[in-house]
């Protein structure tokens, strides 16, 4: 095995002797004997590194891998978008990868100015004036969202759009256990909300363009929040930023978001990103870290975390939320790529997805069997019924090597099938997996 | 409109000079761009064709327009203006800052491992399924625990989830119950969760020894704790003796016992939270297991549970079937999902590959190896520094500036700030909040003994130099101290936020 | 034996501090090793069953014995020591130092080019052969020549790969002949290759234009001169506006044409040295091609040359058959190998991405920028420094110091130790020798305006500075001026040659 | 297709404007019209990042890999050895692969540092006092020793043993064309050279292990160049000098080799790393690069590149050797690889190499028909004789997945087989290895 600890046996027996001991079983003397373990960790021994890798190997090889093996049409909160190199290469510089949250900003002005810019970077694409250094990923960002809600009116239902991603849906519903926040689910008709009249309800939360990728009226649930007295919550997807109106034109109070798109591999769900901005009035209630410009004692620009007083380790129970750690290298990858694709490359790539979906939207519908799930106008992510059970449809489809998409569940309706598309996808892609899902579905 | 920054210049870099580094914003020049995109053949409609109008961006969004150069060189020197492990020695207690292994980068970075979409069917992502459930299996055998969920995406995310699962355990067995017992050196993670697990935080003080105190405890155990949350060895490095006799009193009113794994690095294959009696563990897969920290994350906090918690696991998790294949299964009693896919993925398999290169042996040898630094540093500041808890300590140990400051002035600040000067980052100060003028110290065990004493030594120089110097530190660092006060009073939390 | 140092201490990186880095060897504590091995299974045998005494070492080579943590730790630190392209402008003139995309990594890094072994089989390396094979067409396209050899590693293994093919054609069209000819503004590599090609340098001295002084070189040209070494743009930055007449006056006397491809960056599809009678050209993939230069290499030096030359060239080559299957063929009159397997294979694949990306038209617009942002400099800087050929120039431009180092000792080097401080990489100076107090500035076509005016403007604050400012300059970097006479005088060439 | 040019329209007119221009065509007044390229270059317009990355991929897919597609028995100068992670993601940080070479010292302490390491690592691996900071290859530090014999002897004869790599001795024959140098070729017998008595030799060359694998007796050279007033030059194999003595001690002049070993993929053969060392009286003959401690303005350790005097930058047409552009970034994996290995690991490396090598042989040997070659004693590398041609053997064997050697020439015999082992190949791997041969030669 590699050894990762540097101490020779003679290094040992100095320390050893240093601090008055004989052996090192006797660091432990303040374990009560019964507690300690006799035979050691019932794992296996230590393996070299080649060793440990060839079993890595091995696990990845038993995966199917999106785009060299199984062309993906799938999306549902997960894209597989480019990474150039750039960020690849970049964002991941030891630097960036092995530091600690930047508790001294003098020795950390790295991270922190890239964590300025991200959040910059977020606010324009949102229209929001406040974005946090970032949260664990979509789910969580909705659960802050809900929780700032919650605290800032005092009461306690939400309206929640079908339309939000499923998943995030659970987590949502698993944490208020905790909270005791009560959700008001609101169908989906035509593919658009239909908000329910409640009471008084928090807030509003919808996703923009919604799970089945439809574009919802944000200027209807912002007037019905109006009506209501409640806050309207936006979960969006940041690249259509790059042709759609932002959440905050439409007026939304706080914008939420999966930042996977930008920078990060498709990595089976995780690390990715949750990004969360507001505007500026709620910037006490923000949970989690926010990084602000600053001066240092000879007046250079610098910058420093801030407002920490809302965290949690000078809060503690009062605190606006109990992150700590998040996914900062995640958020240094996104404001690299964004940094990266630039205005009018940010706009190309929205562009470019919208063209695939539409084109591959417009090929499957043309098989017999297979109809539109809703009509609204979707941007990258399209939903269909099929005339077999989508499952048997992806196994099936797997085996010409690809991804078809997600199944929806009954929620949505019957034998629904989520596909998204994105700039990777070419003509040539499309048209052999149109031919292939019109075969297997025979 | 400003005119754009120079891209190329490089006095921002520390090895060139002191500068500030541009804004990404001002480096931006209309009409520059880096990207460029696959040839797709995909008809190229419009985008007036493609969205409808009021749902149209009438403007691209600004977002900045760079060479690829720059923003190259304007990241690899921001990178140079960054401390980070790779560099030098980051003694943060509670934060277990060790070296992360090369090789766990490039196990994770395996494309068979980060191409992969988290909803295609098992049957397509075996490998992925194998790797987690065998991962949830080691974490239970160092924890000695039954089962597992991998889910948690941190620390806190995983005291989070132990707590759902007390109170779906309480609500199935004789009711909710309204507090939680956590210790006065327990970490702000530590009551912040208990607050959204909507419970309410009753603190029990830490004795002379800086253990639990356990009289004050039974004083606090009634019918309503659901339990108690504990990091053992303790927040100052102490290992709580009378875990068993708390176990029992917790348990004896029904309680729970959660473990806050912060501090597992310290008693990895010398003893393990299961057999202390807890019945909840998280784990910071960032710390003990070397996932590096990102700079503030990802990490992974999977948690871990006793048998009769299992059923309520968050799901779904990954199952073995006869047949030799894996699925995905959720829990019986599931208290439902707790991150939008299976966990940070890759921060998982990074912590495997670690688990697997060290081993038994080797992770027994990372606890020794922890706990003699430690020791070892807190032995050679005796005289140098108080130790308010001058005992044989496990993987970290706090020192503190009550005298010096009182001599001299000398607060755990300047400390820190001088320190950086010498060539090492900072301790944790001012916690835990028990200890006034705390410096929290943790040197892992990937750091040589040649670098302890080169530590010793630094803060031997600093606790013995003169007031002023410190004061003024640091000098050498890219910036000099940053006015947190005038940030947070005039916030600027964004480029456009600036007058 | 001194005591190891401490492997996690900072204070050479420059974010920390000053100190001089320690020597690997420094580092080093006895029994300490990183190293770990594949499981073979492989039979144990000891080094006295497999290894003659005769043949046996006694000790272990002493290398050094470092933790994997302290080993990345020093070289992490060291390359906080190090300037770059990534980190700032680097307009060395004759250098190209252009920004090198970060696609071209990925696209050497890949496995099925990095794992494949120099001496498989063609069946096996197709991919490999067909690269190498369209990369030789694309230079010589690029150059106007016929057939190329990849194997060169470097500019100066090409110009000898060049006068020994001179050799080989003379020695079959009318004998050896004595004598290469190089005007005064020639790189070092070129007579140095000369006198390694068994011929003798005679130079050509420049004109008051800067350009090859051509009633000089009739002159020298008799039927002795095997040829002339050319680069157009000449190092002074101007085109050879009578090349078309030397190309005459050189081939009447039955001499070749050899083209030191340094400059090429400036005349991508706008000329090609085929065009202008060149029979030889050597191409620096590591100036024209964005090969990054590795602080000091690898390179890639192909040659490429007309029809006639085409039998001589080195071998094997990949060629083509019409099964459309790649093998390996040696010229017929072959000069023999130059490389031990195929040239600096990676480095060539990094080229051909380059290439391939930018295309024709991506090419034509790196001359474009390079010779603007040269002439914007040198127009920028008249009345600053002096200019002694301001006329326009292609990718590059000499300034010098010489009034100012008359007017207040300002000399070049002082210039180009100051710029260092105004976050610059210096220009190349004192070369070409031909013009005292030498600037040499090539700004290259991946640096922007804003860059552009920053190095301008630093450039004119540093001739309008203070004299001892210069003098003393850097003071920000990690050392200081270098004793560079007592790194000969006092020869220390390795660490165990210290007293 | 990408630029890399950050030059948008409107500053390219102002710059055109400031230097009083008006076309971009006008920057090339200077090139004959005659001389201009009238259609541009009769080459591909340029590609996006992802279409340039595809071609490339392409490429690759038509090699076959070394280890998960071929399991590598080949060496002959280029060897299939572990490369660590950790070599990988510091050698190649882009501070060492994006500098130029260290003109300026007070800016480049890392790499002339690193330089620095590399030459005191590979003296102690030689046994000499002196390396330069890298030539091109093993053939080109060949060609340079023997110019630094001739030079500083006077004779232009050189005594070149048949055990030397071929490709090599091909090398030096080229550059014999120009130099005039004249080889007298020794041969082997019992795969050791046999010194031909030649009147006034420059110098000997041999290879230590040689190209057949064997332990040349170097006393025995050494004593030979002695009588003829000679001075010794060996290639050696650097992983050997895990287990053998050094060419040092046998009291080499000069030692040479390829350093690829260390840190550097099989790459199709480049780049790779020329390791050049001599004994100190040599060193106003070095070749290339030295870099050497000094200090700096304030006393403190500093490198810098030293007896510049002998570089071909001043001394032009009278320099020891025309290198210019060297191998320093895969010097600096050298050394980082070597720290990596440590000492013990690096006689582990040596060790296992020749254990491998040693299980291989004899299970080779073991088959009816395959025969040795040679029976000097070897460390990491042998030739058998095989009853096939090896041409085929190996076309035969690359179907079931092994890269079976290399075909020696015929001036080593008839159908001969050079394979080598390294610690990476397993013994599952051998023996499955060995039962193909057996079944492909039946
Ligand atoms: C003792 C302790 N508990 C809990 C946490 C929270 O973990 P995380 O930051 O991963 O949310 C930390 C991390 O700093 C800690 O030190
Ligand atoms: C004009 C000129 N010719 C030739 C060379 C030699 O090329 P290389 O360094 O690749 O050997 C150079 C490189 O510096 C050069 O600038």
């Amino acid at each position: 095995m590699p050894s990762y600890v540097p101490h020779t046996d003679a290094e040992i027996a100095e320390m050893l002797a240093f601090v008055g001991l004989s052996s090192l079983d006797e660091l432990f003397e303040a374990v009560p004997p019964a507690l300690r373990l006799a035979r050691g960790l019932d794992i296996a021994p230590g393996l070299s590194e080649p060793d440990t890798l060839a079993v890595m190997e091995g696990l990845a090889d038993r995966n199917r891998r999106a785009g060299r093996e199984l062309v993906c049409f799938a999306g549902g909160g997960a894209y597989d978008h480019e990474v150039p190199a750039t960020v690849r290469r970049v964002a991941f510089r030891s630097e960036f990868v092995t530091a600690y949250t930047p508790y001294q900003p003098e020795v950390a002005q790295g991270v922190l100015q890239a964590l300025f810019e991200y959040q910059t970077l977020l606010c324009r694409l949102t229209g929001m004036e406040i974005a946090n250094a970032s949260l664990y990923d979509g789910a969580s960002a909705c659960v802050e969202a809900v929780n700032l809600a919650v605290a800032a009116t005092g009461r306690h239902t939400v309206l929640l759009s079908r339309g939000v991603n499923p998943n995030w849906r659970q987590v949502l519903g698993t944490y208020a256990a905790g909270t005791g926040h009560e959700y008001v689910t609101c169908d989906l008709s035509g593919g658009l909300t239909e908000w329910r009249d409640d009471a008084e309800p928090a807030a509003l939360l919808v996703q923009y363009p919604n799970y089945l990728g439809c574009l919802e009226d944000l200027a209807a649930a912002r007037a019905f929040a109006d009506r209501a007295g409640a806050y309207l919550l936006v979960a969006f997807d940041p690249v259509a930023a790059g042709v759609l109106r932002s959440p905050g034109e439409f007026g939304a109070d706080v914008v939420v978001g999966e930042g996977q798109p930008f920078g990060t591999p498709l990595s089976f769900g995780g690390p990715y990103l949750g990004v969360f901005t507001c505007k500026r009035d709620h910037v006490r209630r923000l949970p989690g870290r926010l990084v602000g410009e600053t001066v240092d004692a000879d007046g250079r620009r610098s910058y420093v975390t801030t407002l920490r007083t809302r965290e949690q380790d000078i809060r503690r129970e009062k605190a606006s939320s109990n992150v700590c750690t998040n996914q900062t290298l995640i958020a240094v990858a996104c404001a690299v790529q964004l940094a990266w694709l630039g205005t009018s490359g940010l706009h190309e790539l929205a562009l470019r997805c919208a063209r695939g979906t539409r084109y591959a939207r417009d090929a499957l519908l043309s098989i017999d069997g297979v109809e539109p799930l809703v009509d609204a106008p979707v941007f990258r992510e399209f939903a269909v019924t099929t005339p077999a059970a989508p499952e048997v449809i992806i196994e099936r489809i797997a085996e010409e090597g690809y991804l078809a998409g997600i199944p929806l569940s009954a929620e949505y309706g019957e034998r629904g099938l989520l596909l998204s598309v994105t700039e990777r996808r070419t003509r040539d892609e499309i048209d052999a997996f149109v031919a292939a899902f019109e075969k297997v579905i025979r | 409109m400003m005119p754009a920054a120079a891209g190329g210049k490089a006095t921002s870099a520390p090895i060139m000079g002191r500068d500030a580094e541009p804004a990404l914003f001002e480096l931006s020049s209309p009409g520059r761009r880096a990207a460029s995109f696959r040839t797709t053949g995909v008809p190229e409609w419009s985008v007036d064709e493609l969205v409808p109008v009021d749902h149209r961006r009438s403007q691209p969004a600004p977002i900045a327009e760079l060479s690829e150069r720059d923003v190259v060189g304007h990241f690899t020197r921001l990178s140079h203006r960054q401390y980070s492990v790779d560099l030098g020695a980051y003694p943060l207690g509670s934060c277990t800052m060790k070296y992360n292994p090369k090789l766990c980068d490039d196990a994770a970075a395996l494309p068979g491992l980060t191409d992969v979409h988290p909803a295609a069917p098992a049957a397509l992502t075996q490998g992925w399924l194998e790797l987690l459930a065998r991962l949830e299996q080691v974490l239970c055998r160092i924890t000695g625990m039954h089962a597992a969920t991998l889910q948690p995406p941190a620390g806190a995310a995983g005291e989070l989830t132990g707590l759902l699962l007390m109170r779906a355990w309480h609500g199935e067995h004789g009711g909710q119950r309204r507090k939680v017992v956590i210790p006065d050196s327990a970490h702000g993670t530590n009551p912040a969760s208990v607050t959204l697990g909507a419970y309410e935080t009753v603190t029990v003080p830490s004795d002379e020894r800086g253990l639990v105190d356990v009289a004050a405890l039974r004083e606090r155990l009634d019918e309503e704790v659901a339990g108690i949350m504990l990091t053992n060895p303790n927040t100052l490095g102490l290992f709580e003796e009378d875990i068993a006799e708390i176990a029992a009193a917790v348990h004896e009113v029904g309680g729970l016992l959660y473990y806050d794994g912060a501090n597992l690095n310290a008693i990895l294959g010398v003893t393990r939270p299961g057999d202390m009696g807890f019945d909840i563990v998280h784990m910071n897969l960032h710390k003990t297991f070397a996932v590096p920290h990102g700079g503030g994350g990802p990490g992974a906090g999977p948690v871990a549970v006793s048998q009769r918690l299992a059923p309520y696991l968050p799901g779904p998790r990954p199952v073995v079937g006869d047949d030799g294949n894996y699925r995905w299964e959720d829990p019986p009693k599931s208290i439902g999902r707790v991150h939008s896919w299976h966990g940070n993925a890759l921060a998982l398999a990074r912590a495997y590959a670690y688990i697997l290169a060290n081993g038994s042996d080797g992770l027994r040898r990372v606890a020794e190896a922890a706990v003699l630094n430690a020791n070892w540093l807190r032995a050679r500041l005796r005289g140098v520094y108080d130790l308010p808890y001058d005992r044989p300590n496990m993987h970290e140990f706090v020192a503190s500036t009550t005298s010096l400051k009182k001599e001299k002035g000398l607060r755990a600040l300047d400390v820190a700030k001088r320190l950086l000067e010498e060539g090492f980052h900072a301790p944790t100060v001012y916690f835990p909040l028990i200890v006034d003028e705390a410096l929290m110290i943790e040197p892992t065990e990937t750091e040589s003994l040649q670098t302890l004493e080169a530590l010793g030594d630094a803060l031997e120089r600093i606790a013995g130099g003169d007031i002023d110097d410190a004061r003024h530190a640091p000098r050498t660092t890219p910036v000099r101290r940053v006015d947190e006060a005038r940030a947070a009073r005039q916030l600027i939390p964004t480029w456009d936020a600036r007058e």
